[in-house]
């Protein structure tokens, strides 16, 4: 295929690359400096999709982010990508693209015939029927509305590109880099502030690319080069191209997507960064955002061929291609006029101009006569005809006023219509700063107000259409940024000459009637081409009685698609205005919300996935416990061994073997994960005595005590041992996942309600690696690692501790115990862990030591009847629910949590209380969650009674045993008791939850 | 009311659709109404049409301060579940999803309930206790609950990631097949349509300013449209409830905090069903247009402005595509915030309060779309018995004295 | 010294994929010291100790012959040094006997990496949300943040070198956070 | 994302914080002497100011110190930070739009 379209000359393309590309399967050329819509143009390809509901033809009708309707499927595989405007695709080498949502394609597309019925899919169809018979909604209503769901379609592998996150602070960012956006930044950046300057597009230049300028002598290429020159010589401006400001949140915190790679051949892309979100701080914001032509509404308007005046002209003059041979023009303002000229220059020929104004003049109705162009003053479309490119269309003579035109029509051919309704300045980021919007009669658009945060705006964004403006402007902007963040701008330089017509005037024109009123015969006037809303549909949305603009949008979807409305949500509002017959600013804006465009999952997500998607912590054992075969269990972040399966073992069989050589060897486990506190000053005892539910002013230094924690509310959220390092020092361990928590709470109430208090607090959790080993044989191993330790057990005694060498590491040793069995916890620097853990190994293994996980823990201190925070508590569990009435002191005036106690709830007698379970028959492990019933007879909802929090088989004891929460279970010990589960009910007797050992015998080996 | 069908619009298509009338009206306010009911949202409007259909009272009037359905009805992800741990949770929740179910045709308004089920994630042993007891719980209560393994999980949503070496790995999930989605903004006009054809007044646009009192009760309202006077005044003012509480000189145990969600750009159907995973803040649907509706946790401060902080949505999309790889390259549109009120405890109030006639229905944090039925139909049993109903008695405020706390939050059952 | 001498570092089996611009420094002697700075004793004891004058300015390090203190709150340094951290914890215990104060050796608590290079920057911006351009960070700065999520000190000791200080557990995670943040770069032979 | 100014770091962004809710709630001297309504507004009641609130923040990942913000629950403006103890900032004029 040849470009048949490609002006012979002009445009900012490389005529001397050509690049090869396919779009619905058909190959095609364009010139490198192409976006994926220029090269369909300049291959006369018009027809690229179809509208949502009547999947009618649709071409291109924009140049930029605005378009609403050329979405394709672009690339293939792993690395395809679902709805990329072709307007912003860059062209590449190999690029492959299609249409979505058609089938079997987009020259013939079967649903089509949804315009059939056209007349019955109005705004709110969905609403109003399916509703009967009502079982035949997810049978067949729903899923076939579900089927015609959607554009694109997402890859169905995993992505293999590689994103990522930068944060950069400036004291001055700059938001757009046309021609206000440069000057903003180059005020800026003489100052010597740090200075931001984002553009979406691949070069800088805004505007500037599309139009032909003289700027002080030199034309807009030169002008651009000039400034981007400077700006890049300036060490502490940072630039950056292809890069999309899409959120302005809180404090001037600002988000940037910057494409990296989109823009290459495949193999050029490889182990790159394929895009990267900037997290910006800004001292101070200049928005130059530019502006969005709108489109006009007429009987039709959608046919391919139609598009934006200005996007004709960036066609014409950035990228070499005329976008049709034989263009009409249709606007109501004189700016437009620049398009037909410009086209007419670069070879196309403008057959008519017609302006719905009935007064025009100016210099550029004056040019466009002047090259022979016929204008049609007070004149309209009407109506367009062709299948899937506009062939002809229909021009009535309009009335001012009128609500249908009958004058007679005259029909022009043509192949491309160019219109404009005007400019909306793009307020998105300002609306999304909190900024309010007002709205400016002379100019017909809605104009950023009083700014919510600290920032400046500047070009066509804040009204200023003409070059001179928005060059002025834009300095200003720049100089005052920087002024309000401390830096001292240069002084302004002289305005330098500028070539440009005048804008002339415009006269806002919302609507177009057609001979018929809007909304009858088959003619259709859109509002949102991408949602296929009308004129129609918004009048019947009024009336039914929805008048605010909101309600609007959303019975009609005017704006929610994945344009979100940039070309259609002034049209909109003003539509609305005229039919409720109340001034625009009467009416509300609609809300603009991040993103400005679309963002990929993956950029949002940057490198936080997979192993990056949370920290991983792991204790300096871990390289063992992997070597050794461990499996592991999430706690939090930490990652701790769960078992340590031998070849062939079930898990079952795992922990049969590990609990029993704890009980009848000795074990070892990795415990450096719980939370540890050093906690010291002359009132540390007295801290701990209001933290802690028990006493601790008379614990001897050298000895260690269990401590339970409660909220104000008197329910449990943390426990853990404490030892009295000396009379003023004190090392409390917590619970693995609680640590941060604990820790964070003690100074709270330091800081914040007892600041009387002489008390530090410090974390050492990592300070300590710790090593348990526990069994019968605990004190055997101990004493070959430490010889010289007297660890008798009048020396040594349960709930004490000693400092000294064990292995010949510097030490410190507890006396406690999570097994009931004798238990050491041998504390040394962290970064001695596995030295130790070998030496342990090594010394046990004439013991046949064994090394055990979480999951034989928490069987071991479940045979003893001991608590697991979060386990057998859920933030409901009071000590005493536990039946840990002994750890809650009578005596103490107050503690925390301690008035909660009495309220009429929490004192009842019957609340779920914690009781052993043992089932019928010994083998049926209850399931931990299984729900317990007194009566398992009842009809549902049935009077629950508890739940099992905790539920094994010992091999201790040979047989289940369960821990649950029971309603008034302390008093029904020797009761039965009932699990109702999925398909059988066990039974089981309340028992007192300690199984085994309940003398405590064990404790001594 | 004209009967919404197939038929009526194809008869209205005759017309040119010029014939359809509007859907509710814009009265003006009167002086007096039996009953006032703060808050034009679905909560507000299913309560007025209950106390009208259920009740009989017929002279209503909804005060809402801008556009009906315009606060949390139009911000949510529209979940809808029963599948809550406790006792009274379920039997509300499971209240509102009966009444969900014929909604549609009880309202003559297609809110398109898709009952597609909902699958609650488990990423850690803790999970899996928790998803277990609730399963349990859930199906003793009369509440269809299932629990599945990995592989189950796999099977009914086939693109779950369930690698084991994932960060958070998939070790199961609780399944309501009943669960699934509604169309929220099809609630509140179906709502607002089927209370206006009973006679209830809306009135928009329309900001309450003060609660007039004397002797302990109250007499009416001040708003920006006149004064309203009333014996009876239901609040139901979700994010606002503390801003009209304090009109009345009472406080509430709830805080307001921005709620923020998303929506993909619409792709070709990739997931039938509802994905939620309360550890690492996922929540995901595809909206019969074929957008991926997600939601986000809370942000931590109080705040009544309709958004929220970044990265709480980006740190959601990590955890998103570690499960659904293949989202990787979809294009998030738009996302948004809504205000909620949270309890201490995360469920609701829906109790009268120390001044007589004043009623609050608040604090459903980030579960009251789902909600929105059954709180319409408890809280008017309230209004006109002046006595909650038996399935709302546990939800008065009087529990925050006693100690008599409904704890969802460990259960995962806070989540959407 | 026996107490360190099998000190195996936390990040060892991933550190000799650090790619250049990255590694792991052998253990400092790591102090971390409480006290109220309004007490003059406490401040003339410290310097007496450690040569220093603890600095009081937020988020700045003081450096002395043998050591250097880092400002971590209004009651909170970090004292780093050279070898053990015993004989300073004695020193320190000595100077400050009597005063409400808590010394705690914490050189097992915390890894340090060393970041440096053309680069570092660039990587610290990847990986902090924090503020590290030269203007406003400089070396004799140092500062509590989060470094790829993860609770972190940061210290500028050279125009270009950074030592970053994280728990020992995050220390896998966080150096090969690191490394990989590196690799964009690609890495000089 | 919000820019807290912590009391003795300076402005950090949010993420390295962490939220303590309403400020200037002081723990009852004597719990035992509340009844159970008082000790319930101690517990749950909390202020939700539609406006300027004192709130409290904690520099979690930074000094370890709580500290107290004014900020503006519509707009987020911050008006000033202030230590444990201090007096807080003056509050600025309701400023138009921000009800």
């Amino acid at each position: 295929m040849t470009q048949h379209f490609r002006a012979t000359s002009g445009g900012r393309i490389n005529r001397r690359k050509a690049i090869n590309f396919t779009f619905n399967g058909q190959s095609y050329i364009g010139y490198e400096g192409d976006t994926l819509a220029s090269a369909l143009l300049a291959n006369g390809v018009h027809l690229l999709g179809r509208s949502f509901k009547y999947h009618r033809p649709r071409g291109i009708v924009a140049a930029g982010a605005e378009e609403p309707n050329s979405m394709v499927q672009l690339g293939e595989g792993a690395t395809t990508e679902p709805n990329i405007r072709a307007t912003q695709i860059s062209l590449y080498e190999g690029l492959t693209a299609s249409s979505v949502n058609v089938w079997p394609n987009v020259e013939f597309d079967i649903s089509a015939i949804n315009g059939l019925f056209a007349k019955i899919m109005t705004a709110g169809f969905y609403n109003k029927t399916f509703m009967w018979p009502r079982s035949l909604w997810m049978k067949l209503y729903e899923p076939v509305i579900r089927r015609a769901a959607g554009w694109g379609r997402a890859p169905t592998t995993s992505d293999p590109d590689i994103y990522d996150h930068m944060h950069l602070h400036v004291e001055v960012m700059v938001v757009g880099g046309g021609p206000a956006g440069l000057m903003a930044a180059l005020a800026a950046g003489r100052s010597c502030a740090r200075v931001l300057l984002v553009d979406e597009q691949s070069e800088f230049g805004g505007s500037l690319l599309s139009t032909k300028r003289q700027i002080g002598g030199k034309d807009e290429t030169a002008w651009i080069a000039d400034m981007v020159a400077e700006l890049e010589a300036m060490p502490d401006v940072t630039l950056l191209r292809r890069s999309t400001t899409f959120g302005y949140y809180d404090h001037n915190y600002l988000c940037v997507l910057e494409q990296k790679t989109d823009h290459l051949p495949a193999a050029e892309r490889k182990g790159k960064v394929r895009q990267r979100v900037w997290h910006v701080r800004a001292g101070q914001v200049v928005l130059a955002t530019g502006a969005h032509e709108r489109p006009l509404v007429f009987a039709d308007n959608d046919r391919p061929g139609i598009m934006l005046a200005g996007a004709v002209q960036t066609y014409v003059n950035r990228y070499g291609v005329l976008p049709g041979k034989k263009m009409v023009l249709f606007t109501n303002n004189d700016a437009a006029y620049e398009a037909a000229i410009d086209l007419q220059a670069a070879g196309g020929d403008v057959v008519a101009i017609i302006d719905c104004r009935h007064e025009v003049s100016g210099e550029l109705v004056d040019a466009a006569r002047a090259l022979d162009i016929e204008i049609l003053a007070g004149y309209a479309i009407t109506g367009t005809s062709g299948g899937k490119r506009v062939e002809s269309v229909e021009v009535r003579k309009i009335q001012k006023g009128a609500k249908v035109y009958t004058s007679a029509a005259r029909s022009i051919d043509c192949d491309l219509v160019a219109m404009s309704g005007g400019w909306s300045p793009v307020v998105h980021l300002f609306s999304q700063s909190q900024g309010q919007l007002h709205y400016d009669e002379a100019k017909a658009c809605f104009l950023p107000g009083t700014p919510r945060q600290v920032q400046q705006v500047a070009g066509a964004l804040a009204g200023q259409f003409s070059l001179k403006d928005c060059l002025a402007g834009g300095y200003k902007a720049g100089a005052d940024a920087a002024r309000a963040t401390g830096f001292t701008p240069k002084r302004k330089p002289a305005a330098p000459e500028i070539d440009e017509p005048d804008a002339g005037e415009i006269e806002p024109f919302w609507v177009v009637p057609g001979s018929r009123p809007i909304g009858e015969g088959m003619a259709k006037h859109f509002v949102d081409l991408q949602n296929d809303t009308t004129a129609a549909d918004i009048e019947l949305a009024v009336r039914e009685g929805f008048e605010s603009v909101e309600h609007i949008k959303r019975y009609t979807l005017t704006g929610f698609g994945t344009d979100q409305g940039k070309t259609s949500n002034i049209n909109a509002l003003a539509i609305l205005s005229g039919i409720l017959e109340k001034p625009i600013p009467k009416i509300g804006t609609t809300t603009f919300r991040p993103p400005y465009t679309p963002v990929s999952y993956g950029a949002l997500a940057g490198r936080n996935l997979g192993d990056w998607s949370d920290p991983v912590r792991v204790t300096s054992i871990h390289d063992w416990h992997v070597n050794n075969g461990a499996l592991f269990e999430n706690v939090g972040q930490w990652k701790r061994p769960w078992y340590f399966p031998k070849a062939g073992e079930t898990m079952q069989e795992a922990l049969n073997r590990e609990c029993l050589a704890v009980r009848n060897g000795v074990g070892v486990l990795d415990a450096s994960t719980l939370g540890k506190i050093d906690i010291r000053g002359p009132d540390a005892a007295e801290f701990l005595n209001r933290i802690y539910t028990n006493a601790w002013l008379k614990l001897g230094v050298g000895r260690v005590r269990y401590g339970l924690m409660c909220h104000e509310d008197g329910m449990v959220f943390d426990d853990g041992t404490t030892a009295r390092l000396a009379d003023d020092r004190f090392l409390m361990t917590t619970t693995t996942g609680g640590a941060a928590g604990v820790l964070d709470w003690l100074e709270e109430y330091l800081q914040t309600e007892w600041t009387d208090l002489k008390v530090y607090c410090t974390s050492v959790t990592e300070q300590w690696a710790t090593v348990s080993i526990a069994g019968p044989k605990a004190g055997a191993v101990l004493k070959k690692l430490a010889p010289e330790m007297d660890i008798s057990h009048e020396n040594f005694p349960f709930l004490s501790f000693k400092e000294g060498t064990v292995a010949g590491l510097k030490a410190r040793v507890f006396r406690i115990s999570f097994t009931g069995e004798l238990t050491y916890e041998i504390n040394v620097p962290w970064t001695c862990g596995q030295a130790l853990w070998e030496a342990v190994m090594a010394a046990g293994a004439e013991f046949d030591i064994t090394p055990y996980g979480t999951e034989s823990m928490h069987i071991l201190r479940a045979e003893k009847g001991f608590i697991i925070v979060g386990q057998e508590t859920d933030g409901t569990t009071t000590p005493q629910d536990l039946g840990m009435d002994w750890i809650v002191s009578k005596v103490k005036p107050d503690f925390i949590g301690k008035r909660s106690f009495t309220r009429t709830d929490t004192a009842r007698k019957d609340r779920k209380q914690l009781v052993g379970l043992l089932t019928d028959k010994p083998d049926d492990v209850l399931p931990e969650g299984a729900q317990l019933v007194f009566d398992p007879h009842a009809p549902k909802p049935m009077p629950m009674a508890g739940h099992v929090t905790s539920s094994y088989y010992s091999a201790t004891l040979g047989r289940s045993i369960a821990l649950a929460l029971v309603k008034g279970g302390h008093d029904r010990k020797r009761q039965k008791i009932f699990a109702p589960l999925e398909g059988k009910t066990v039974t089981a007797e309340i028992v007192d939850p300690v199984f085994y050992d309940k003398e405590g015998e064990r404790l001594n080996g | 009311m004209v009967k919404y069908s197939i038929f009526t619009i194809a008869r209205n298509a005759l017309t040119g659709h010029k014939n359809w009338p509007k859907q509710w009206r814009s009265p003006e306010p009167k002086a007096t109404y039996d009953v006032i009911i703060i808050g034009g949202g679905g909560h507000g409007l299913a309560t007025a049409y209950y106390l009208a259909k259920e009740h009989g009272v017929r002279n209503i009037a909804v005060l809402e301060k801008g556009w009906l359905g315009g606060g949390n009805t139009a911000r949510n992800t529209t979940i809808v579940r029963s599948n809550y741990l406790w006792d009274e949770s379920a039997a509300i929740y499971e209240k509102s999803l009966q009444l969900w179910e014929g909604l549609s045709q009880d309202i003559n308004y297609n809110v398109m309930l898709s009952q597609r089920g909902v699958l609650n994630l488990a990423h850690s042993l803790g999970d899996v206790r928790e998803g277990v007891r609730r399963v349990n719980a859930n199906r003793l209560n009369g509440v269809d609950a299932e629990w599945l393994d990995a592989e189950g999980v796999k099977d009914f949503c086939p693109i779950i990631n369930i690698s084991k070496s994932a960060r958070h790995p998939v070790l199961g999930a609780t399944l309501q097949r009943r669960g699934g989605v509604a169309r929220h903004d099809s609630v509140a006009w179906g709502y607002a349509r089927a209370a206006d054809a009973l006679g209830v007044d809306i009135i928009q646009n329309c900001e309450v300013t003060g609660i007039k009192r004397e002797g302990g009760k109250v007499t009416g309202v001040e708003t920006t449209r006149g004064d309203i006077a009333a014996k009876k005044i239901g609040v139901v003012a979700a994010g606002h409830s503390s801003v009209i509480a304090e009109m009345a000189g009472i406080r509430l145990p709830v805080t307001s905090h921005p709620l923020q969600a998303l929506v993909s750009e619409p792709i070709k159907p990739v997931i039938d069903c509802v994905v939620m995973s309360g550890a690492v803040h996922v929540y995901v649907s595809q909206s019969d247009k074929g957008e991926l509706v997600m939601g986000a946790g809370i942000d931590s401060f109080n705040s009544y402005a309709q958004r929220g902080s970044f990265h709480v949505i980006e740190h959601q999309l990590g955890a998103c595509l570690e499960l659904f790889p293949i989202f990787s390259r979809v294009r998030m549109m738009r996302t948004w915030g809504g205000i909620v009120d949270t309890c201490p405890d995360a469920s609701p109030i829906l109790s009268g309060t120390s001044v007589e006639g004043l009623y609050f229905n608040c604090g459903w944090g980030t579960g009251g779309f789902k909600a929105t039925p059954g709180s319409g139909w408890c809280f008017a049993h309230t209004l006109a018995n002046d006595a909650p109903h038996p399935l709302n008695t546990p939800f008065s405020l009087a529990r925050f004295e006693s100690g008599a706390l409904i704890d969802e939050h460990g259960a995962a059952g806070v989540a959407h | 010294m026996a107490k360190n001498s099998p000190w195996i570092t936390p990040a060892a089996a991933i550190a000799r994929d650090f790619p250049a611009g990255l590694t792991e420094l052998s253990p400092r002697a790591q102090v971390n010291l409480r006290g109220i700075l309004d007490e003059s004793s406490f401040m003339t004891a410290v310097k007496t100790a450690t040569g220093i004058d603890l600095p009081i300015t937020p988020n700045k390090v003081a450096t002395g012959k043998d050591h250097k203190a880092l400002w971590l709150s209004p009651d909170e340094w970090l004292l780093i040094g050279e070898g053990e951290a015993d004989a300073l914890v004695h020193r320190l215990e000595n100077a400050l006997t009597g005063q409400h104060v808590a010394i705690n050796d914490v050189s097992a608590n915390r890894t340090i990496f060393e970041l440096s290079g053309p680069h570092g920057h660039h990587v610290l911006m990847k990986s902090s949300e924090f503020d590290f351009h030269p203007r406003v960070f400089a070396p004799g700065d140092c500062v509590q943040t989060l470094i790829a999520k993860s609770q972190a000190i940061v210290e500028q000791v050279g125009e270009d070198a950074f030592h970053i200080y994280v728990r020992s557990s995050f220390s896998r995670y966080v150096g090969a956070w690191l490394a990989e943040a590196l690799a964009e770069y690609g890495a000089p032979a | 994302m919000l820019n807290i100014d912590c009391p003795w770091c300076g402005k950090r962004h949010e993420t390295e914080f962490r939220y303590g809710g309403e400020a200037h709630i002081a723990r009852p001297e004597d719990p035992a002497m509340l009844d159970d309504t008082d000790w319930a507004a101690f517990l749950f009641m909390r202020k939700n100011t539609k406006g300027y609130f004192a709130e409290r923040w904690l520099h979690s990942h930074g000094c370890r110190r709580w500290f107290n913000v004014i900020r503006h629950t519509v707009t987020h403006e911050i008006v000033g930070a202030y230590k444990m103890g201090e007096k807080p900032p003056k509050l600025p004029k309701p400023a138009g739009g921000a009800k």
